[in-house]
């Protein structure tokens, strides 16, 4: 499998850690233990598109998102994980 | 663009008469395309000597030898000769070479002769000619498919006592050398824009096509000689004859500065994003080239890769279809044409196609008497007709082969015709063509399922190829060469397109006429003797009709229960045929049926090329400390711990064993000072603004508060509330921290810290990189150690214990001016530093350390009284930072802060990690103080039964403790902390062992901790 | 450097050795070790990024790459060594680190890695084809040229390779610790093509 | 219904009679509308399961429904070991039982499934690993479960051809399991379902389950390519696919998906007795009794459904392979393919209800489930049957993760890959 990485360029996935599922949201201290329970175990692992966190061990050390169809390990996006979590999160001051 | 393989050309050989009192080649006809008949080989086959040519394969050779009878079927040991020229071969399969070099199940028909080649047949005894085993044949009607399941059940024990070991004997091809691979591999890895797979006339007109628009190219043929089919025919491209068209191409190819010619290079799978190839380099010599390895494998990364594997001819089913003489009729022309090998005498030819005509045309213009050409069809073109008048051969359409004579080796045929009439030949050789299947299994290894055209009988390429794949030649299930020759051309210059040229189509070259017309023919019913679909495996049409009324009708279902398509071929031959007749028992059509899954590798390939130099010491890299030099000349003993070697002791002469060394050295830290290479444990250099906050959100316990120039030790946990890691961190500025994490953790830790910085707080401002390689770090620990470090730290440098108490760290100079770090932390208990200073300085520095010390009686430690000093102690380590535990559970659950959010935190509530029945860590010490302790044994009360429900934990650690003078331990036991003073038994029964243990604090060794603060 | 008591030793001391190897007669490739080169990580503290840039460009003159590129010469570059960090590379004397400290202020973190990397530099003619044995990134002149770098695996290995010039020549940094194994990768993967170990420098 | 009964006077007869005489090992059968309990799939648990509610608890009005053909799955693909030497309390036992089902196999079910004991070795190449194998075997043998520390030069005398002098990480000794060992796998399923077939149980192929109708909390049915089907409980054994099925019923698994390869030698007389583990890379190998070495390594590394694995863990693999036993490197491989895992959060299995009435779980695997075939089968019976679990299955349970109860034999965390 190739990935793109956003800052070293494609490379094979052997240079890449995985870390799964990239949709689950590390919740609030306070949240409940089913939350709690849900973020760290549970997981959709659906058959087809899969949004995903991979680890650049052996380039640049960036975490990255990937889109990727599990089925046919197609990649459709890689981006940096930092990027996206910003996105979604605005900067607290 | 050259390679290394490349530096052996081999010319297209010009006949020449052969001169010599080797052993004769009584088949070696005149002309041949593709041998050096100037060059003349010796080999042995089976301890008899033969002779060959350059260029010859090991069954070339034998039939010019003629030599019929080359191995044994895998079940009912038959007789069996070569019946293809090329990697479909299912039964001429042979050990190559001898001792540790023996290469079980070798294709003959792909195996490059050399000089001093020596072969050997296989599974049989005592020899090929006569094999015991050979009573199989008569017991066939038992041994029919999936037999084994029914039987050998009673008695139950005897299944492993009596029935399998002799099916297991009798089972098995080959045999492994049991030694050692002399030989050495390698991987590489090339790009290119376009890579194309088979170098037949399609796949050099894609290479052309490709290279012309200024593609970087990569073309790989499995053969020792390009051409693909070319080699085998005799055929006309552009008012030339196709081998001049070939040495043209071949030219303008190697003259290409982009062009990789790989021959001798079977790609043998598509995987994600890359091609596996791999690349014979010394297997065509008696050994590997100096310097050279022996296979080389290739991760080829192309942009887009056209395939032109071309296609494999289907063996006909009837009777005794298997006998030495019977072979491909495509083979036949391989041997007359390519190598100038008559591969018999007087032949009989049966097809069921008009390609089958053109043997019949080859043979007779080698001289081959041809007795008769027999078409399946009723109707056959004039061409045909006439190609058979002129051979001399009887022409009888409708007829088929319904009998074939010969043991050993074939001695006739009967032909029967449309009306019924038997027609007896004497043969010995027998070509047959049951049609010819696309090569297509590289086209489905992303899962996408080749599709039946009934229109040309044969599974083409699926319509959902491998992202980037074209496929050309006969491998798209159009042979004719014009077809191919346009195909190709058409595909390369797609590729190149798509990857990013201009192109032009290249002129595509006239060629003689030809027709693949064909009518399936996919068993001949009546006919006597097994029928033989699946030859090494010994599947007869019988058996797929036995699977079939079974109910194993899937085909997968058919494949699994009579192993059709299992062998070492993987069906190559057989798979069309086997589905083909399941079909017709289900009464399906194929396209229903349906095809097995094509799976890497195409052809077998070597675990050896797979594994490259990666093995022995080079399995994996190792990873040195800066003292590593000075450890070797010491004499030290080393220990993988995980990439690194570090010393486990340093024995002097006269020591038995290293539990005297590790204890005396134990013992020289608590009583004088000791030295020890701690470079391998994790650093990470943590800076930025939010520092702290990070660290208080990783580390349970707080750093926010840890003030500049101390250390604190931390614990980490997982998200899932376990234990992670632990180790200390310092706080070199305001902003700045350098923490320690275990050997084990260093790159875990890292990664998380990544993780934690960018994933899950990506505002903090703050930034991390390892320095575990940039420090050497010595830990100097003893009464005397002070006085050790006062030797080195450069004047100014206070270290008295007032001025630089415990857990305290600095920047500093030594020894002049180098620039240091010193910290005071101890893992044995004892007054001690760790000096950290450049990593080219380490080696230095630790001989300078144990000058200095000399007088103090310093003396090197290893990991193995490193241990022993952690353990009197009871600091936790890997032992008991197994994953398993919770903070509480190795006497750590204070650290956990109640005040902030950390990872882990939430999850650590759960009532399993609070359960007060979890077992918690405790000192240990055996009741008999003589006695002597063992990590891994359980901890049972005194007066249970050894059962599991009675076990209370176990034992983490042990060592000797030179302080107490008996053995210790840690141990996690349940309730642990309620039960010092208690005596248990560490139960130990893997290695015959009992003892009862007291149960004690696990810090032994001055619990109040003044020797540390001293 | 600073006059110190210590001698430094090189983790190559007992592996690399000058003189000839492999194909007798051939020089695919030319190996040596780097010494003397000073190494400072430098990341940019959280929107510095630009900032930073400015003060490398106003001190000395150089663009601080924002892709795998390196910037400078042998006396002074920047490495891009992964987002928002660098490795300031210079060679000589005189502190790289203070000196980037009085520059670039807290517009970075600084760490020095001087010691963290062992530096060999490879050329000859079959250099690439060695490195392919251990490297799979494309170093083919249409996909990597002088000032191209990357951070990637030569086998099990990680290493961070840049290449100099046409020749082609290129350096590469390995962990320390890794050196050894390193060579222990190279000169067996080169033997075939002939390779001269030159003294350190 | 077929009910020829195996033994060799069968077999001989049949061979006079030029093997016309057999009976299809199971029939083809039609969904009926309505059954007592539906099992998801056709691999070894669910026809393990059919066949001991069919036996053990009298219920027979049983479809298995399988959307390939039966095997298809990992029971068909998998590398053969048996073994219980497994650490953990939740565990042992519940293994431990299986093998002890392997061992009264063919009796049982009248079918050679070739369980072979030829013992199950794991080496270790440090002291530290060799004490982690004491208390594991320690911990086998408070169960009653037979485990043998061996030593370097035991080893040695096992296996002579291993690589003793010049690895690079070294032999220390191994774990031996004399008991463990492998079987024959897709006969595992054939005779499974030839047996359940015998006493009634359908045996649906080619009806991949769609849907799973939920009536007021209460699982009824489910929808299938050849239409709904009807039934008091389902039983979901759908290994890898467990996270897709399950989610037709709205749950969320604590699994994850991912490829498992396989590789075979081309075939080879016997020299290679037992099952080896190697400890020190990713690597494990048996030699069948056709004679093809069987041998494997680590997951892919992420969530796949594609069945099929790639290039840098074949040659991880071989590197390990290679490592242990560098003869190795002239033998060729033959074949390479994969499976799909249900790997669970804590590396262990799943037996257990679920939040939906009449939906029972069998699932999360992982690379272990073929040797569990017999007591999955017999302890998901058990639990369908008696809506209670089995003795030995009892921490096999779903809320152990929201309880802090998992059963992590590496100490690996919530991280699917790792263990
Ligand atoms: C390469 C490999 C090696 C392994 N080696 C070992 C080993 O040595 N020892 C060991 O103990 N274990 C091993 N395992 C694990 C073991 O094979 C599995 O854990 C076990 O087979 C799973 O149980 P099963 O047999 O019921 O699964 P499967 O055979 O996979 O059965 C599940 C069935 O459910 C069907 N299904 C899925 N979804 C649906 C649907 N929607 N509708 C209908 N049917 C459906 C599937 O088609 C499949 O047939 C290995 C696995 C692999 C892949
Ligand atoms: N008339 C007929 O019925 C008929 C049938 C089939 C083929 N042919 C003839 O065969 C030729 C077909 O030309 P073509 O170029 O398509 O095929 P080809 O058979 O001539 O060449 C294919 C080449 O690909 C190589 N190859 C296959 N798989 C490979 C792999 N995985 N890795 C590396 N190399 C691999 C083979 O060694 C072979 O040299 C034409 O001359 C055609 O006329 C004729
Ligand atoms: C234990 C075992 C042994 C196998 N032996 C062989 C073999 O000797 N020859 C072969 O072609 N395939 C062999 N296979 C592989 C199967 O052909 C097949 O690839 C595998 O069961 C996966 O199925 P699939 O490839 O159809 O998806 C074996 C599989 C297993 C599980
Ligand atoms: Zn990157």
């Amino acid at each position: 499998m190739r990935i793109i990485c956003p800052l070293c360029g494609e490379r094979g996935a052997e240079e890449f850690v995985y870390h799964g599922d990239a949709t689950v949201r590390r919740p609030h201290p306070d949240s409940s233990a089913e939350t709690w329970n849900a973020y760290v175990h549970l997981r959709d692992n659906p058959a087809g598109r899969h949004s995903e966190l991979w680890y650049h061990a052996a380039g640049c050390h960036a975490w990255l998102v990937v889109e990727r169809d599990v089925r046919t390990h197609e990649i459709f996006a890689v981006t940096l994980a930092q990027d996206v979590a910003l996105a979604r999160r605005p900067v607290t001051a | 663009m050259s390679t290394a393989s490349e530096t052996f050309p081999r010319e297209i050989a010009a006949p020449a008469a052969a001169v010599s009192t080797r052993p004769a080649q009584p088949f070696r006809l005149a002309e041949a395309a593709g041998v050096d008949r100037k060059n003349l080989l010796d080999f042995t086959f089976d301890g008899q000597r033969y002779s060959g040519h350059s260029g010859d394969t090991l069954a070339s050779a034998l039939l010019a030898s003629g030599v019929r009878l080359v191995g044994r079927s895998f079940k009912y040991h038959r007789p069996r000769g070569i019946l293809s020229a090329g990697p479909e071969e299912p039964n001429a399969i042979v050990e190559l070479r001898d001792g540790a070099r023996r290469e079980p199940n070798t294709r003959a028909t792909v195996a490059e002769l050399f000089q001093g080649l020596t072969a050997t047949s296989q599974n049989r005894w005592p020899s090929l000619r006569f094999d015991v085993m050979g009573v199989n044949q008569f017991v066939a009607p038992i041994l029919a498919a999936g037999f084994y399941y029914k039987t050998f059940m009673w008695p139950a024990s005897f299944w492993e006592k009596v029935y399998e070991p002799l099916i297991r004997r009798a089972a098995g091809l080959g045999r492994a050398s049991g030694s050692h691979d002399p030989d050495h591999y390698e991987k590489t890895t090339t790009h290119c824009d376009v890579l194309v797979i088979g170098a037949g006339p399609a796949g050099l007109m894609a290479a052309l096509a490709a290279v012309r628009a200024g593609a970087r190219v990569v073309l790989c043929e499995e053969d020792f000689l390009l051409g693909g089919r070319l080699l085998s025919e005799r055929r006309m491209i552009g008012n030339r004859s196709a081998l001049e068209w070939l040495r043209e191409a071949e030219a303008e190819l190697r003259a290409a500065p982009e062009c990789r010619i790989l021959r001798r290079t079977s790609v043998f799978g598509v995987f994600d994003g890359a091609y596996g190839a791999v690349e014979r380099v010394g297997d065509h010599l008696p050994v590997p080239p100096m310097f050279q390895p022996r296979q080389r494998l290739w991760r080829i990364i192309a942009k887009r890769h056209v395939l032109c594997a071309g296609s494999l001819e289907r063996p006909l089913v009837f009777g005794d279809n298997d006998r030495p003489g019977v072979m491909l009729a495509g083979a036949v022309r391989t041997y007359v044409n390519r190598f100038g090998v008559a591969p018999g005498r007087r032949a009989v030819v049966f097809a069921n196609n008009d390609d089958a005509a053109r043997t019949v045309a080859d043979l007779a213009a080698a001289g081959v008497a041809v007795a008769a050409l027999v078409d399946a069809r009723a109707e056959v073109t004039p061409e045909i007709s006439r190609i058979a008048e002129a051979a001399g051969a009887k022409l009888l359409a409708g007829a088929r082969i319904t009998e074939t004579r010969g043991r050993l080796a074939l001695r006739g045929a009967v032909v029967t015709d449309a009306a019924g009439t038997r027609h007896n030949f004497d043969c010995d050789l027998l070509a047959m063509s049951g049609g010819w299947s696309p090569t297509v299994h590289l086209t489905s290894h992303h899962g996408g399922k080749p599709v039946w055209s009934e229109a040309k009988a044969a599974f083409l390429p699926p319509s959902h190829l491998p992202p980037g794949m074209a496929v050309a030649g006969a491998a798209t299930g159009d042979p004719l060469l014009a077809d191919c020759l346009a195909s190709g051309a058409q595909a390369g210059a797609e590729a190149a397109r798509l990857a990013g040229f201009q192109t032009s189509l290249p002129a595509i070259p006239e060629t003689d006429g030809e027709s693949a017309e064909l009518q399936p023919l996919w068993r001949v019913r009546g006919g006597k003797g097994k029928a033989f679909v699946d030859f090494q495996n010994d599947v007869a049409a019988s058996d797929v009709a036995l699977a079939q009324r079974e109910g194993f009708r899937a085909v997968e279902h058919l494949k699994r229960y009579t192993t059709l398509g299992m062998a070492t071929d993987q069906g190559k031959t057989s798979n069309v045929n086997g589905l083909a007749l399941m079909a017709e028992f289900n009464e399906r059509t194929i396209a229903q049926t349906g095809t097995t899954t094509f799976r890497p590798p195409y052809t077998p390939v070597s675990v050896g090329v797979l594994a490259g130099r990666h093995r022995g010491h080079e399995f994996r890299p190792t990873r040195l400390t800066p003292t590593h030099d000075w450890a070797t000349e010491q004499g030290a003993v080393f220990v993988e711990t995980g990439p690194w070697l570090r010393a486990q002791y340093f024995p002097r002469p006269g020591e038995a064993d290293w539990l005297v060394t590790a204890t005396r050295e134990a013992r020289a830290v608590r009583e004088a000072v000791g030295l020890c290479d701690v470079s391998t444990l994790g650093k990470i250099d943590i800076q930025g603004p939010d520092a702290a906050v990070l660290l208080d959100r990783v580390y349970a316990n707080n750093f926010a508060s840890l003030p500049i120039g101390r250390v604190r030790y931390g614990v980490m946990l997982r998200e899932d509330g376990f234990v992670m890691d632990d180790g200390t961190t310092a706080r070199l500025a305001g902003d700045r921290f350098l923490m320690t994490t275990t050997t084990a953790n260093a790159v875990s830790v890292s990664r998380h810290l990544d993780f934690c910085s960018q994933w899950l707080w990506p505002e903090l401002d703050v930034q991390m990189i390892s320095v575990t390689e940039q420090w050497a770090q010595i830990a100097v620990a003893g009464p005397r150690s002070r006085a050790v470090i006062e030797g080195v730290v450069d004047a100014g440098f206070d270290i008295s214990n007032a001025a630089f108490p415990y857990m305290s760290c600095a920047e500093l100079t030594i020894c002049g001016g180098l620039k240091a770090r010193l910290f005071r932390i101890s893992f044995s208990g004892e007054l001690a530093y760790e000096l950290a200073v450049p990593a080219r300085y380490g080696d230095a520095l630790m001989r300078r350390l144990m000058e200095i010390g000399k007088p103090l009686g310093v003396t090197p430690y290893g990991i193995e009284a490193l241990g022993v000093l952690r353990v009197e102690k009871g600091h936790p380590a890997g032992n008991e930072l197994s994953g398993q535990t919770t903070a509480a559970d190795i006497g750590l659950g204070r650290m956990m802060s109640k005040t902030k959010d950390f990872i882990g935190k939430a999850m650590a509530q759960r009532a399993g990690l609070t359960a007060t029945d979890r077992p918690v860590l405790v000192g240990i010490r055996p009741w008999d103080r003589a006695a002597r302790l063992r990590a891994g044994a359980h901890f049972l009360a005194r007066n249970v039964e050894n059962l599991a429900a009675n076990d209370e934990g176990y034992v983490t650690s042990v060592a000797y403790s030179p302080a107490l003078g008996h053995w210790i331990g840690l141990g996690l036991l349940q309730r642990g902390t309620e039960r010092l003073g208690e005596v248990v038994r560490a139960y130990d029964p893997v290695r015959g062992g009992d003892l009862e243990v007291e149960i004690v604090s696990p810090v032994l060794v001055d619990p109040t901790g003044d020797r540390l603060r001293g | 450097m600073v006059e110190i008591g210590l001698l430094s030793r090189s983790p190559l001391a007992a592996v690399l050795q000058p003189g000839h190897y492999g194909q007798p007669g051939q020089d695919g490739l030319v190996v040596q070790e780097r010494t003397g080169l000073h190494i400072v990580n430098l990341a940019a503290r959280r929107g510095q990024g630009g900032a930073l840039a400015v003060a490398v460009q106003r001190s000395w003159g150089l663009e601080l790459p924002t892709t795998p590129r390196r910037a400078g010469d042998g006396r002074l570059a920047f490495l891009w060594s992964g987002g928002a960090q660098w490795l300031a590379i210079a060679e000589g004397t005189g502190d790289l680190e203070l000196s980037l400290k009085d520059r670039l202020g807290s517009l970075a973190s600084l760490t020095d890695q001087s010691d963290g990397r062992s530096v060999l530099r490879l050329s000859g003619s079959r250099t690439r084809e060695t490195l392919a044995k251990g490297l799979a990134i494309d170093l083919h002149p249409r996909a990597f040229t002088p000032g191209d770098t990357a951070l990637t695996l030569a086998g099990h290995i990680g290493v961070q390779i840049w290449q100099l010039d046409d020749t082609p020549s290129y350096e590469i940094a390995v962990a320390r610790g890794y050196a050894g194994s390193l060579i222990g990768w190279l000169l067996p993967a080169g033997e075939e093509f002939g390779i001269t170990v030159l003294p350190p420098g | 219904m077929a009910k020829t009964r195996y033994s060799i006077v069968q077999v001989l007869a049949q061979a006079f009679r030029g093997q016309r005489g057999w009976a299809p090992v199971w029939r083809d059968a039609e969904p009926k509308a309505q059954y007592d309990v539906i099992i998801v799939g056709g691999g070894g648990h669910g026809l393990a399961t059919a066949w001991y509610l069919a036996s053990q608890h009298g219920i027979t009005n049983v479809a298995v429904v399988e959307k390939g053909y039966l095997g298809s799955g990992n029971v068909g693909r998998n590398t053969t070991i048996i073994r219980s030497n497994y650490l953990l309390p939740g565990n042992v036992p519940f293994y431990e039982h299986s093998l002890k089902l392997w061992e009264g196999l063919e009796q049982d079910i009248n079918y050679n499934a070739m369980v072979s004991q030829r013992g199950v070795l794991n080496l270790c190449h440090s002291d530290a690993q060799r004490d982690a194998y004491a208390r594991r075997g320690n911990a086998m043998r408070l169960h009653g479960v037979d485990a043998e520390l061996l030593d370097r030069d035991a080893v040695r005398r096992m296996y002579p051809f291993f690589d003793y002098d010049s690895a690079r990480f070294p032999i220390v000794g191994g774990l031996l399991q004399p008991r463990g060992g492998s079987v024959r796998h897709d006969a595992v399923a054939w005779g499974y379902a030839r047996a359940a077939d015998q006493r009634g149980v359908d045996l649906i192929q080619n009806c991949e389950v769609t849907g799973i109708r939920v009536e007021g909390g209460r699982a009824v049915g489910v929808e299938t390519g050849r239409g709904f089907i009807g039934a008091g409980k389902i039983g979901l054994a759908c290994a890898g696919n467990s996270s897709r099925v399950a989610a037709m019923a709205g749950l969320r698994l604590p699994i994850e998906s991912h490829v498992l390869q396989a590789f075979v030698s081309e075939g080879l007389k016997p020299f290679f007795d037992g099952v080896v583990t190697y400890g020190a890379g990713h690597f494990y190998v048996s030699q069948s009794d056709k004679g093809g070495l069987v041998f494997g390594g680590d997951i892919d590394g992420y969530n796949s459904y594609a069945q099929r694995g790639n290039l840098p863990v074949v040659e991880d693999v071989c590197e390990s392979g290679m490592a242990l036993m560098p003869g190795m490197g002239r033998l060729r491989v033959l074949r390479q393919w994969g499976g799909i895992m249900d790997m669970s959060m804590d590396g262990s299995p799943i037996i257990d209800r679920t939040p939906v009435d009449g939906l029972y779980l069998n699932a999360g695997w992982c690379y272990g489930g073929f040797k569990a075939t017999p007591a999955s089968g017999w302890c998901f019976a058990h639990l369908i049957a008696r809506d209670e679990p089995h003795e030995v299955a009892k921490a096999l349970r779903l809320d152990r993760f929201a309880q802090g109860y998992p059963i992590d034999e590496r100490g690996a965390g919530a991280q699917p890959n790792l263990h």
